[in-house]
């Protein structure tokens, strides 16, 4: 039954995707290409939401024998536990949504068949990726995904800003892979099999905590971290983040689907994954990584025009603190938010492409120019670059404004999303999730007892507060105040059903009770990291108390003091975790009314245009600039800081990473060109001419000798005998 | 008997072509593609009929032949031969079609010298008998070069010279260890044999004059060459580039698919499974062999990152392909370095693999080439808009060649690098470059080539046509099916690398 | 076996008597029939070469035993081997006088002495192939001389052709002069002119404990290096090789074809003769060093043949360097005589004579294309071939197969003939020797392959099609099919193992 | 006379022919030079024959012989091409014939 709805669900989207290649060949195409991937979405989810009932507490992987060397086996097959059901739901769910979603969005496009094709492919290897129980399953999947961004990324490949964008996002996640490859390879000579559960014979799990000893950690970490590399890649994480928002240029249902609801997140599922061989080490980097990214991100995001930038530096952020949760052992915490985080972005990703849908339409009425324009955008995701012209004007958000009137769906449902993401405590859900993982944060630095990791936590924090105020000025700069453009407002326009449709479906999602039904369940537990010597059980998820938060607070900070003596006991640890978590949720609570309270004086009182506010992020600031900051800022150091970060941020991420990233071809095209050209026709061809040539030059000196004298020929034949004669004597 | 009628319909052909009046063009293409589909058929039919569970030789023929010398027509297939001659026997026909539009003059002397081809090839494959081998070897070698230097682009000359003589210098020294090997085969003369399988037995026995370290060293060194050289192996790599780019499309789909493999099957058939001492004195690493242990790895390797930086550089689309396989070769001879299950499985695999991709990409070449009759890559620009289907199946292609899980290239990769890295984990990881720079050269060209604004010069580039379809489609088809389910190939094979790492006594159980 | 009285030797000499008189009868019928029909003249020679070759297997057929059978009081022998090289011999004159009937250059002047002259020329050569006297060979090597110095200088009006006879002859004269001399040494420290009884005397001479002031390994040395300048004036080996190319060269091509394979091909059988009679025991080969002597000898003349022959622009003067090369290689087999080992000296020669066959059909099959290109095209230089694969293709394709037979790529049976000669030598331990030989392979490369790539690989400048007769075909058929097929065929090899020195 | 006297008389001879043949700038006198070489070993032979073959067997004299009727049968060859030569090229010296080379 399992096997059989797994194939279902895999084989759906994919027969989609093979009848339009089919048909393709034969230069012919289905005439409704959408509605059979649509189709085929529905009947995914239809599976998915069947499968819950099949979820069991330990469950087997059903495998076959794919690759068969002898004794070597390599098998293939599907695991069916709640982290697989729960991803099941997600991606079917957001990309039927999307698929809806791009019915209207993509009308009209010259190549509309083709985009559903990608997406049909797109989501049987996303779902491929998910259900598999090995290894080179989730590797090939997770290749596959990649190949379908590109696709996606470079759908108008015409504008060659998305030419260079879909290489730069395959390129980028590639080396994150090979890590991930080597870590594999790792992996299998040390266990033989890539599987990570038991069937067969004994999963990479089993062995690793059966059969490794201490003295194997730094291996295992290496493994671990490689592994994680790939994550790295794939969710954005730092250094190689570029990709993401450059992905931009691809649609914005792709973007919704693929670089924030679901493909990005596969880092994260993997992580997740990996997390029994996780170590101690590798759960560190992974922490580090993701909080760095956390709050690199969410600082660059608060100068973003592009409304889809906005979003994209958020995903990332967002991404970093599903990392950083996983890291500090918050595996629950991890993949709820990663969940929650899926249905808001989605959404907010979809209602940013339902303004730009508004806009676009009126603008291509407009502008007919407007690929040609579009073309000259490129890498606008640095300050320095971010000028006006740069940005599509219909995803400008200085171009917006008061569109709350114009599109009330969308602005309902988006504000809906925004409050969830900046964590408005309670009714949404991404307060619960956000504040999870804060708390696991927490307890995991009181826990490794060594204060440096606190700034873990601080970080998380900051991000937090950053993330509400820069969604805030989102939908300020958006839906509220007056028109900026008043042409293109005047052409703005509430999108047709099947846009708003998932908007509503996926703001529904926002609200905590499904998710929570969920995450509460018994059988969603962390499992054991046997390699990490402080044992998660005490780890018992808090969200029984949550409705009492409030209530917790002086508990907490009593509790603070208590820990701070007496960090140290493993009995204390659970308590630290209670009181970690009802700490970080009066924080967060209060970072994100800080940051939406910043927002609204920023962007909503409006006392300053939108280009004076650019400006204020430029070195030439002005005094008026400066006290506004002091002003407003209980602290104006802190925004200078702020701005000083996200512009170096920017620099970096422009000047050096993408630097990197372009430059390595040139780079090798000029060294390796004259190399070539120096190895191939010098040394190597270079040895076999001057053979020649000498080989040559010899015939062409004993030609010499041949002067048609005849009494020179009777001299050679004299002076060879005397010459014979003499060395033959002596012998 | 069977076997013989494979190897031999071609030549038949080459006859029968011959004796075709010259005029009549469209008659001597199709015979040559009747006299090539049956060996396909044949080979098809000999696929299927395979033992796989059997490792040893099947359909085995001996005739004497020189009695002379020893030498038997000794002819049969295990698991690794049958595959190769499966993807000569198809790429035999695809290359026919391919040739079909843009053969401009002397289409019978083509025709027969690719018949000719072929027999050498298929030959090569099944030969058992050492001298047959070397003779069925070179027997690819004249055809090749009049194919090259005659119908190719305007440096062919210097190609198909260059070609011949690096080939030729490689063939020398292979005669040396070949008579090497045969001298020494017995002390008594009448008991001296050609015969593969019976050299192999005997340099397995111990105090045997084959079985002598130091002989088998230098043997192996001859045949090393001489397989080098056709693989090709830096630094005998430069004919390849030249050859490549100038020898017609469908040459260089059976350069890159076929001749190309009969250096590694010649490793495989002989280096590793005759001279199983002198392939461990540069694979293993132990106190005697100190850092020559590392050689193979290392060639693999450096295949691997040169081939693919080279690509990286290259602005003719033909010549990119070619140091791309030059970089894909190296994975094989990384595989069968590390002389485990896993390495010399990978490599048969990435062999077969590497020759139905490269096979692809350079007929994708020839369908750009006959259009635009040029292959700067920089010349082209937006060609998805006009071509979409030319443009869908490049990047298969493509993607099966950098190694995309789920097409074919991936697994002869992995497994090559699985095998490598549990012998030699400093060079498996370094060789992950290649995978990178591979991704990079390839969507550098597809962006180059397909993405962007349209040139405005290829406005009625016309696409793709229904031949062209036709040859690539197979091919397509085989890199699907083999990176879905790999077993398809991997089970033909696996007994017999079973029984050839068995010999080099290097089977880790449990491994 | 005991000597045949001069009497009965002759029912064993029916060859070379029906040579002598049917070289008489041409003189005779060149007489009578017009000069247009000097046709029928050459015919006649055929019918004599013919009848000749009858002869000699019926002769061979009633000697029946293997026993070698000595003519004259033991001034000549017969046997397997002298059968085998007659057999060539004739073969070469045959196809000699077919080339000669179609080639425009020698057509208005062919006379009835040409052919009596070939038909002359042959019987000295079947002198030099089974002599086994010191008087018998000096006659044998100044009557193929003698006869070989007017038919290169044949063309009467032509320069070259005389400057080529006079070459020819001055040094000839030289090198058979000192051979002489070096045979008269030889006969007096042994005071016999038979083979046999000098091998047997130097043996007993060169014993430690004879002290014989007469006989140094020095005067030794000396004699031989005198003889073999003689010798290797016949097979054009380095140093005594400078006079090929220019004859070569000049003569007509017929007969340079002629002086390439059956002239070098009789030298080698009385090199070979010559010292496994009369140098028997390997004491004597060793007291002068003579296996060093003949591989240092061998090297020189492959590589030296090889590179001179690099910037050759003259086809005919190429082939007269690849020639001398490939009297090289052969001489790698003659190496092998000094061995001391019986099996290995065997191989040694069976690989000379499968060589020699092989060497027969693809270098005279080269010279048939220089005639019809020359017929056709009027030149001889390498640029006159440019394009001929468009022009006459099954020409072109005949000469690719011989270039590339003489440069001994696989399946041609030059590459067999190559590989024989490699084995019997990596088997007589002579490594170094087998390498040069095999590098000398892949410098022949260059030049046969020049050849090839202008046929092939260049446009033409004259685009007319060369037309040919049927027999052109025909004949030319005869030299492609053994060039292919040879080495594929067992017969051979069991034939040139079958053939030893007795 | 003993045979070291002969011998010494055919070395003297034979050098000088192999001086001739190499520095005489005419054909003819080459051709002298060829006779002298050819005598010297006739000498050689004779007096070998003398010397150490028994006295009843005569070949050194029998090849001696041979050498004179051999060594006419070349001059005879020769001189017609030293005729032939003179018509193609107006000289016999040997040096100017070398229109064959390289």
């Amino acid at each position: 039954m399992v096997v059989s709805l797994i194939s279902i669900i895999l084989l759906a989207p994919l027969a989609a995707f093979v009848i339009f290649a089919l048909l393709g060949l034969a230069k012919r195409s289905f005439p409704r290409q959408d509605l059979l991937s649509t189709l085929a979405m529905l009947v995914a989810l239809g599976c998915s939401l069947y499968l819950i009932k099949e979820i069991v507490p330990k469950p087997d992987p059903h495998t076959v024998e794919w690759i068969s060397l002898g004794n070597i086996t390599l098998s293939m097959g599907f695991y069916l536990d709640s982290v697989t059901v729960i991803m099941l739901i997600v991606v079917t769910l957001v990309s039927s949504l999307v698929h809806i979603f791009s019915i209207g969005y993509m009308h009209g496009d010259p190549r509309y068949p083709r985009f559903f094709a990608y997406l049909s492919l797109f989501s049987f290897s996303m779902l491929f990726l998910v259900v598999s129980d090995n290894l080179l399953g989730i590797y090939i999947g997770w290749e596959l995904v990649g190949l379908c961004s590109y696709l996606l990324i470079g759908f108008w490949f015409e504008k060659d800003s998305a030419a260079n964008a879909c290489k730069k996002a395959f390129l980028t996640t590639r080396v994150g892979d090979v890590g991930m490859f080597i870590g594999m390879m790792m992996l299998f000579t040390k266990f033989n099999t890539l599987s990570l559960y038991d069937g067969a014979q004994e999963g990479i799990f089993t062995q690793a905590a059966a059969q490794l000893t201490t003295g194997d950690m730094v291996w295992l970490s290496i493994a671990g971290i490689l592994i994680f590399c790939g994550a790295i890649g794939k969710s954005a994480q730092m250094p190689l983040h570029t990709w993401l928002p450059d992905a931009m240029e691809g649609p914005t249902p792709v973007s919704a689907l693929i670089h924030a609801a679901t493909m990005v997140a596969a880092g994260v599922y993997l992580t997740a994954r990996m997390f029994p061989i996780l170590t101690a080490t590798s759960s560190l980097v992974i922490a580090y990584v993701g909080g760095i990214t956390a709050i690199v991100a969410a600082t660059i995001a608060i100068v973003r025009f592009d409304i889809k930038r906005v979003l994209a530096y958020s995903t990332i952020s967002q991404l970093g603190y599903m990392m950083l949760a996983i890291g500090a052992g918050s595996y629950v915490a991890g993949l709820f938010h990663l969940t929650t985080h899926a249905f808001f972005k989605a959404l907010l990703f979809l209602g940013s492409g339902s303004v730009i849908h508004a806009f676009h339409a009126m603008h291509a009425h407009h502008d007919e120019d407007h690929t040609d324009e579009a073309a000259h955008e490129h890498d606008n995701h640095g300050l320095v670059h971010e000028h006006g012209s740069e940005i599509p004007p219909d995803q400008d958000m200085r171009n917006m404004g008061g569109l709350r009137k114009k599109m009330p769906i969308t602005f309902i449902t988006m504000l809906i999303a925004t409050l969830s993401i900046s964590g408005v405590p309670f009714i949404f859900s991404g307060f619960w999730s956000k504040d999870k993982i804060l708390g696991g944060v927490l307890g995991r630095a009181m826990e490794w007892n060594s204060g440096h990791h606190y700034i873990l936590f601080v970080i998380a924090l900051c991000a937090a507060g950053i993330t509400a105020f820069y969604m805030f000025r989102l939908i300020f700069m958006t839906f509220f105040g007056e028109p900026r453009n008043q042409e293109m407002h005047n052409m703005a326009h509430e999108s047709p059903w099947t846009m708003t449709v998932p908007l509503i479906v996926l703001a529904a999602l926002s609200f905590p009770a499904v998710n929570h039904l969920w995450f509460n369940k018994n059988n969603f537990k962390p499992p054991d990291q046997p390699h990490i010597q402080a044992p998660q059980h005490a780890y018992v998820s808090p969200d029984t108390k949550i409705a009492f938060s409030l209530f917790g607070l002086s508990e907490a900070e009593a509790a603070e003091e208590e820990g701070g003596k007496d960090t140290e006991q493993a009995d204390k640890a659970h308590h630290a975790h209670e009181v970690a978590h009802n700490i970080a949720m009066v924080l967060s609570i209060i970072v994100a009314g800080l940051g939406i309270l910043l927002s609204w004086l920023f962007y909503h009182r409006r006392r300053f245009s939108a280009e004076s506010v650019a400006t204020t992020f430029r070195p030439a600031y002005n005094l008026f600039w400066n006290k506004y900051y002091f002003d407003e800022f209980y602290d104006g150091v802190l925004v200078a800081l702020t701005v000083w970060k996200s512009r170096l941020f920017a620099k970096f991420d422009l000047s050096i990473i993408d630097g990197i990233v372009n430059g390595v071809a040139t780079i090798t095209r000029k060294i390796f060109a004259a190399f070539i050209g120096f190895f191939d026709n010098r040394i190597v061809d270079g040895i076999v001419n001057r053979v020649a040539e000498v080989t040559w030059a010899a015939g062409g000196r004993i030609r010499r000798i041949q002067t048609g004298a005849i009494q020179t020929y009777l001299f050679v034949v004299l002076g060879g005998i005397v010459l014979i004669i003499l060395i033959f004597r002596a012998l | 008997m069977l076997l013989s009628l494979i190897i031999f319909v071609p030549l038949l052909g080459m006859i029968v072509v011959l004796l075709l009046p010259r005029d009549s063009e469209e008659l001597i293409k199709r015979v040559t593609l009747a006299f090539t589909l049956i060996p396909l058929a044949l080979a098809v039919y000999l696929f299927i009929a395979y033992d796989r569970s059997d490792a040893g030789t099947q359909h085995a023929v001996s005739v004497p032949w020189i009695e002379t010398f020893h030498i038997n027509y000794h002819v049969g297939i295990d698991g690794l031969s049958v595959t190769l001659m499966l993807l000569t026997a198809l790429l035999g026909p695809i290359c026919v079609l391919a040739s079909w539009r843009n053969i401009e003059k002397g289409i019978k002397a083509y025709m027969a010298l690719f018949l000719l081809l072929e027999t050498g090839m298929l030959g090569f494959f099944a030969a058992l008998d050492l001298f047959l081998f070397f003779v069925f070897f070179e027997l690819t070698l004249l055809p090749m070069y009049f194919l090259i230097g005659v119908w190719g682009g305007p440096r062919r000359e210097y190609a198909a010279i260059k070609f011949f003589l690096y080939t030729l210098f490689g063939s020398v020294l292979m005669l040396v260890a070949l008579i090497a090997v045969y001298l020494n085969s017995s002390i008594i003369p009448e008991e001296r044999t050609f015969d593969i399988p019976t050299l192999i037995s005997l340099a397995g026995e111990t105090e045997h004059a084959l079985a002598d370290p130091t002989f088998q060293i230098w043997v192996f060194l001859g045949f090393f060459i001489g397989f080098a050289v056709k693989v090709p192996i830096f630094p005998f790599h430069t004919w390849l580039p030249d050859a490549h780019v100038e020898a017609p499309t469908a040459i260089s789909v059976i350069l890159a698919g076929v001749l190309l493999k009969m250096g590694t099957y010649g490793l495989v058939r002989i280096n590793m499974a005759m001279f199983p001492e002198g392939m461990a004195f540069f694979t293993e690493v132990t106190e005697e062999t100190g850092l020559w242990g590392y050689s193979l790895a290392l060639l693999g390797f450096v295949n691997i990152v040169y081939g693919s930086f080279c690509a990286l550089a290259q602005t003719d689309f033909k010549k990119l392909v070619a140091y791309s396989s030059i970089g894909h070769m190296g994975f094989v001879i990384l595989g069968l370095a590390a002389r485990n299950t896993m390495g010399v499985n990978g490599a048969i695999l990435q062999m077969f693999n590497h020759g139905v991709i490269s096979a692809m990409l350079f007929l994708l070449v020839g369908v750009l080439y006959d259009r635009a009759h040029h292959r700067e890559i920089n010349g082209f620009g937006g060609l998805g808009n006009r071509m979409p289907i030319y443009m869908g199946i490049t990047t298969l292609a493509f993607m099966a060649s950098l190694g995309l899980p789920g097409l074919s290239g991936f697994w002869g990769e992995a497994l090559s690098l699985f095998g490598a890295f549990q012998e030699f984990e400093i060079l498996a990881i370094l060789s992950t470059i290649g995978i990178v720079v591979g991704a990079a050269y390839f969507l550098w060209t597809l962006q180059r080539v397909f993405l962007g604004k349209l040139n405005p010069k290829y406005e009625e580039l016309p696409e793709i046509n229904k031949r062209e379809i036709l040859t690539l489609v197979p091919l397509g088809i085989l890199t699907i099916v083999l990176g879905v389910w790999p077993n398809f190939a991997l089970d033909m094979f696996r007994e017999s690398v079973a029984e050839l790492t068995k010999l080099m006594g290097t089977f880790q159980a449990g491994l | 076996m005991k000597p045949l009285e001069n009497i009965p030797s002759l029912a064993y000499f029916t060859p070379e008597i029906l040579l002598v008189i049917f070289a008489a009868a041409v003189i005779i019928l060149d007489l009578l029939v017009k000069n247009r029909e000097s046709q029928k003249v050459a015919y006649l020679a055929l019918i004599g070469l013919g009848s000749a070759l009858v002869a000699i297997i019926v002769t061979n057929s009633i000697s029946a035993s293997s026993e070698p059978v000595p003519l004259f009081w033991g001034m000549i022998q017969l046997d397997g081997f002298a059968v085998f090289f007659k057999i060539l011999l004739l073969l070469a004159t045959a196809a000699t006088i077919l080339f000669s009937l179609r080639s425009e250059e020698l057509d208005a002047k062919l006379k009835g002495e040409y052919y009596a002259l070939l038909l002359a020329v042959t019987f000295g050569m079947f002198l030099m192939a089974s002599s086994t006297n010191l008087l018998m060979i000096f006659i044998a090597l100044e009557t193929v001389s003698l006869t070989s110095y007017i038919l290169a200088g044949f063309l009467t009006h032509s320069p070259r052709s005389s400057e080529a006879a006079f070459k020819y002859i001055t040094y000839g004269a030289v090198a058979s002069g000192t051979m002489l001399f070096g045979l008269s040494l030889l006969f007096g420290m042994t005071g016999t002119g038979d083979l046999s009884e000098i091998s047997d005397q130097l043996v007993i001479l060169l014993a430690p404990e004879q002290e014989t002031p007469l006989v140094t390994p020095l005067a030794l040395l000396i004699s031989i290096t005198f003889i073999l300048a003689g010798i290797g004036y016949k097979i054009a080996s380095v140093p005594f090789h400078m006079w090929s190319p220019d004859v070569y060269e000049g003569a007509p091509i017929p007969i340079t074809a002629f002086l390439s394979v059956a002239s070098k091909a009789a030298g080698f059988a009385l090199l070979l003769r010559f010292f496994y009679t009369g140098f028997a025991d390997t004491k004597i080969m060793h007291s002068i060093d003579l296996g060093l002597l003949l591989a240092i000898v061998s090297a020189l003349t492959m590589t030296i043949g090889n590179l001179a022959a690099l910037p050759q622009q003259n086809v005919k003067r190429l082939l007269a360097y690849s020639s001398i090369a490939h009297g090289g290689y052969l001489l790698m087999g003659a190496v092998l005589l000094t061995s001391g080992n019986a099996a290995i000296v065997e191989r040694g020669v069976g690989a000379i004579i499968f060589y020699l066959i092989v060497y027969f059909f693809m270098n005279l099959g080269a010279f048939y294309v220089v005639v019809l290109i020359a017929n056709e095209a009027g030149t001889e230089m390498i640029d006159g071939y440019r394009g001929l694969s468009s022009r006459a293709p099954l020409v072109a394709g005949a000469m690719a197969i011989f270039l590339f037979s003489l440069t001994g790529i696989p399946i041609l049976a030059g590459f067999f003939g190559k590989w024989i000669l490699f084995t019997a030598v990596l088997e007589g331990k002579l490594y170094w020797l087998a390498f040069v030989g095999l590098i000398n392979s892949v410098i022949s490369l260059y030049y046969y392959a020049r050849i090839v790539k202008v046929m092939y690989f260049e446009a033409a400048e004259d685009t007319d099609k060369l037309s040919f007769s049927k027999g052109t075909f025909a004949l030319l058929s005869v030299f492609v099919v053994p060039t292919i097929f040879i080495g594929l065929l067992n017969i051979f090899y069991s034939l040139s193992g079958n053939i030893r020195l007795q | 006379m003993s045979l070291q006297h002969y011998l010494v008389i055919s070395s003297i001879l034979f050098t000088l022919g192999i001086f001739a043949v190499l520095t005489r700038r005419n054909a003819i006198s080459i051709l002298m030079g060829i006779e002298l070489i050819l005598n010297s070993c006739n000498l050689n032979f004779a007096a070998f024959s003398r010397f150490v073959t028994p006295p009843e067997n005569i070949d050194g004299q029998i090849i001696a012989i041979f050498g004179i009727v051999l060594a006419a049968a070349e001059a005879a060859v020769f001189l017609a091409i030293i005729l032939a030569i003179y018509r193609e090229f107006g000289s016999i010296r040997p040096d100017e014939v070398d229109t064959l080379k390289g």
